[in-house]
């Protein structure tokens, strides 16, 4: 779960991360009563889980009440590369004289926490590698003996930051190392890392992805989620315990079981298809999942034409069966399906299809056959 | 022969007394495993269908002499379950659960690590040795005996390979179900190499997904050190990045982890890769002489 | 560093292991108005640095003002096992069902955490392992990985208490392994932990050693330190940062190095006297620390004589000879004083003393010889 | 030969640049240890009289090929040290740091014990190997090279046996100060393993105090494995219980851990303890023979 910049903030405070003084607006109103309550000049942040902000006009100075007020206003709204607008981030500007850049991510490969540290920040951390691969400093960290001293020292005497600041640069980090366990972070990056004109360290940005398995110990990080952000489908599909991603195609796709579901998109497409979307109706799917499912994907008004694709396992595929006929008796479907059920329980399956001799509903024997039918059906 | 489970496996289950646990389980014992223990806090001294319930795993290994755990316990609660299976002195622990927090499996796999036992999993759906032994979700059913060895990062594309192979008439080894986590206690190397060891084992298949560098990883160590034909598959071509697709280690980094570079990585190796299910099962026919 | 009961458990409540509500108090009237806010029943108890409080009349029970004044004024400046009184604890009084007892403490042997909970509590751990020693389980924690549930209900089922707090104890242990690591404990300790009538479970008695290595990183609890409960000679020399523990003999004795000054002390009994302390002057001890050190003997009335015993490594006998020239001339020294110095620079310490001439001041070459005369110059 | 530091030592002073690491460190030097560099963050690029300073130890082992630390760090910051001398690839960290927290050394014992590496201390005086190197702060005019392999808890007391041993004409191998603190990186058994397999050491003298069990466990595994004479002191006859006696470690708990329980540990598996000084002294000459 992907946090917006002053969510971020907050949890970084908690843990004692530097940050400057700031207040989220959802408002004009608000948003010029926290530039009146902090001060000018103030930095006017729209807060999208998207990065450019700077460049798109997202982000404004404002030395008085009349440009907090214009600021506010013109970035309300405001699309940035496809997210709208919602919320601001009203916070005491700073003075720049170096930029920095921090982050402490998952590495899989090393199965170990990775603590990365540049003098360069600023920019992408990408552009930085570009620009001079040695820029950046690269620790793993073991993650029972935690990020000592030591990791910090060599981050910052190896990036080569000024010498005055690696005191507070250390301490930051072994903060920011504590934000990551303590909050169950999957990466908490901070660009730039600003030191100010007189020589403090703190964080000007935050970027924070929370682990959506670790919400059930973390209530308040958990409602922070922000269902303004989401796709109306995958909010949709979230609510109701699917696992849904939206794509771009016109195909609706069911499975059960991730791997299965993947491997269906791409004979689909194989077969000349574009899959609408992934949908993993979850092993052991029952009737009501299935209607549940039914109407999450054709909910997307580009689909045109659905496959189920069931390999039953623990999933039974009369279970799929009835739910399919359930959903049909309750949803006006007016897109052609096809069906291909294999597995446990597999000929009930048919049968309860045959029987019922639902409309535009095409039953197929193997997945390539299936892939084939549908990408025919769809059009 | 097989690997890590078979005739003398001497199964705990952890949550045996929960739905899953329960259903699978017994189904497990069905098969014909070894289900030796249940372990439930608070629940020692009952019993399910005959299999004693323990409160703790330690007393699974001291009163039945349990040699491999089942974790079928909720994510919050997992990792606290394998280590403790771990501290027991349990030698292979398969843990079923899905969810289990990152961090938490970062503790666990660097404390596993100091020692010699063994993880599969989590989020997997187990292992099978057909015709000896079942621990976990597979339906086992749809397999038989024979030579082919299975190592998966997901659980029903497996069974739709698996079919594939049966309907040719393969048979198979084993079928390990490593998961779909970004922390998995053990990888397709861990497990080729058990493969390499094991005599009926003559074919190996393995079946990656987007996300994470394993695949890549593991084409360099076949490429080193293999004796025995791999076979690839890797599903995910049309995912985007950016998004986790269903496994919470399905998921495209940038430019990292992406079906083709992975697909590449192990061709450029000299392993085959099926572009369908279908296919991995017409390339293993054709290797190993269409049989049935 | 000992800390007292009322001490302990606001580190308990801090890492929220439950404790009753209680105040502490220094006078009778503190301890009334204590009482007054917290409601009757009460119990008030001694708070000293010793076990055994409630035999000797320290812990009683007032149900009502009257009671709790008589009870205040009882117990405060009371004696108990040599310690006196200076403060109280006022604690809402508690039902009793169950006593259970609960510790984590360093074994040093293992080099780990060592958690213990028994059914039986209420006495001492000496007495249940001596009235039934399967009546103590005992479980070792790996300081890397922590306490985890399963060490908790290991605990639990294996102690044998009631299947209805299994889940409260085992939240309860946690909460304490956290108080033991992150306030540097040594050892910490609940006897009772108790169940009550309405089975709750609570920590009723709360007996905590900090490691006082630590103290730089703990504020707070360095704050805790009770100059009133200490031997009025160790406050002194800790306060001039001298290793110093008081004994009960006659012959003041100072070396340089914990293990040669034990070996003094050993030497010296064998050689039949009885040494009044133990008194580190440290490595590199310098003049000033000598004139502390002998000022620090001194101020003991039962010393009636004096052994050095240098050792020269990085110690200088140079400077312990002018420190103790410095000394005679500071301080009105009345007892004989035997002085053997050996290895660094031991001929110019010696020759310094000679020159100095000090009245009834004994040079020894032999640390067996000195403590001989030492002896026989103590009487 | 000697045990630990001798002429292949390429010794990192962590702290060089303080009061104590910089005399210690030259002092070190002087003797012939070759001292390769200093470490104090910060000072990277100054040099000691020669000694370059580094920010790291990572950087000390890449540019001067350290092999050997000691940390002469403050107590707040010795455990970060030796942490970071272990992950930087030193073979042999010695730790002089007095008052280090004991939760803090848990932690590094428990890491120490996943890897190769040794930890001598802390809260020691360090190790000689007469005529070859000397790390840390034991003075090293007394003591000659010889066949008596010296360790010890304690520093000044280890100085004063050394003399009384040097006195009748003998020299040591090594003296290896294990220090005084309750959780000690080498145990008696480890630097006697040691003395057991070095050509030089005929007699090991070990010296222990009271506090702890390790006496105990020293006397059973001599009893096992030991087949060099062992003579045995122990300081604290005198101790009360209940009392820390100058070292972190030195403190009888209940009625664990007196000098009375270790000498007769160590007198019923045959080991000979000396009741002074001067006696340990006396019972060497005794099985040596005596020489000067």
């Amino acid at each position: 779960m992907d946090l917006l910049e002053y969510q971020g903030k907050q949890l970084f405070k908690k843990h004692g991360v530097p940050v400057p003084e700031g207040r989220p607006a959802k408002t004009v109103e608000e948003a010029v009563a926290a530039a009146e309550a902090l001060g000018y000049p103030v930095v006017i942040k729209a807060q999208v889980l998207i990065g450019g902000r700077g460049k798109a006009g997202g982000i404004k100075l404002a030395k008085a009440r009349g440009e907090a007020e214009a600021h506010a206003k013109a970035i309300l709204g405001m699309d940035i590369r496809g997210f709208t607008v919602h919320e601001l981030y009203v916070e005491q500007a700073s003075e720049i004289d170096e930029e920095y850049y921090a982050a402490i991510l998952l590495d899989r490969t090393a199965k170990k926490p990775l603590a990365m540290l540049s003098r360069m920040g600023g920019m992408d951390v990408e552009e930085i590698a570009a620009k001079d691969p040695t820029a950046i400093v690269r620790l793993h960290v073991d993650p029972l003996i935690g990020f000592q001293g030591f990791h910090g020292r060599r981050l910052a005497y190896e990036a080569g930051i000024a010498a005055d600041v690696v005191k507070p640069v250390v301490a930051l980090l072994s903060r920011l190392y504590e934000t990551f366990v303590e909050e169950d972070a999957l990466l908490v990056e901070v660009n730039p890392l600003l030191v100010t004109k007189s020589r403090e360290v703190v964080a000007l940005d935050a970027k924070v992805t929370i682990d959506g398995n670790s919400l059930h110990r973390h209530p308040e990080t958990a409602a922070m989620r922000n269902p303004a952000a989401e796709d109306p489908q995958e909010q949709m599909a979230r609510e109701r315990g699917l696992t849904y991603v939206k794509l771009d195609g016109n195909i609706g796709i069911l499975g059960n079981g991730a791997g299965l579901v993947m491997s269906t998109l791409d004979v689909v497409a194989q077969a000349g298809g574009s899959p609408a979307n992934f949908l993993d109706a979850g092993g052991g799917s029952k009737a009501e999942a299935i209607v549940d499912a039914v109407e999450v994907i054709l909910s997307n008004p580009k689909v045109t034409a659905v496959l189920f694709n069931i390999f039953g396992g623990i999933t039974r595929c009369d279970e799929v069966a009835r739910g399919l006929v359930t959903a049909f008796g309750q949803i006006d479907v007016k897109v052609p399906f096809v069906v291909r059920l294999d597995g446990t329980n597999d000929e009930e399956g048919r049968k309860i299809l045959a029987d019922a001799s639902l409309p535009n509903v095409h039953v197929e024997k193997t997945m390539l056959g299936a892939a084939r039918k549908v990408v025919e059906l769809a059009g | 022969m097989s690997v890590l489970v078979g005739k003398d496996t001497r199964l705990v289950v952890c949550g045996l007394t929960g739905r899953e646990g329960r259903f699978h389980g017994l189904n497990n014992r069905n098969y014909g495993t070894n289900v030796v223990a249940g372990m439930t806090p608070g629940k020692g001294g009952q019993d399910v269908e005959g299999i004693p319930v323990y409160n703790t795993v330690h007393d699974a290994v001291e009163k039945e002499g349990a040699n491999t755990a089942m974790v079928f316990v909720p994510p919050a609660g997992a990792a606290d379950s394998i280590l403790e299976a771990l501290d027991a002195g349990i030698e292979l622990v398969i843990a079923i659960t899905e969810g289990i927090p990152v961090h938490d499996m970062l503790r666990v796999y660097t404390h596993l690590k100091r020692g010699n036992a063994r993880l599969v999993g989590p989020n997997c759906p187990g292992i099978l040795s057909p015709g000896k032994a079942n621990v976990g979700i597979i339906p086992a059913h749809f397999f038989s005996e024979g030579n082919v060895g299975l190592v998966s990062r997901s659980g029903t594309l497996t069974y739709q390979i698996g079919n594939e192979l049966a309907q040719r008439g393969f048979g198979n080894s084993s079928i390990v179900g490593i998961g779909g986590d970004p922390i998995a206690g053990s990888s397709f190397i861990d497990i080729i190499q058990l493969f390499e060891q094991d005599d009926e084992t003559e074919l190996i298949v393995m079946c990656g997904e987007i996300g994470g560098e394993e695949e890549e990883r593991t084409a360099e160590y076949i490429a080193e050190h293999a004796t025995k034909p791999v076979i690839g598959y890797i599903a995910g071509f049309t995912a985007p990045p950016g998004k986790t697709m269903g496994h919470a280690g399905a998921i495209i980094s940038g430019s990292k982890g992406t079906a083709q570079a992975k697909a590449e990585a192990l061709e450029a190796k000299g392993v085959r890769v099926g572009r369908t299910p279908t296919e991995v099962a017409e390339i293993a026919a054709s290797m190993l002489g269409a049989k049935a």
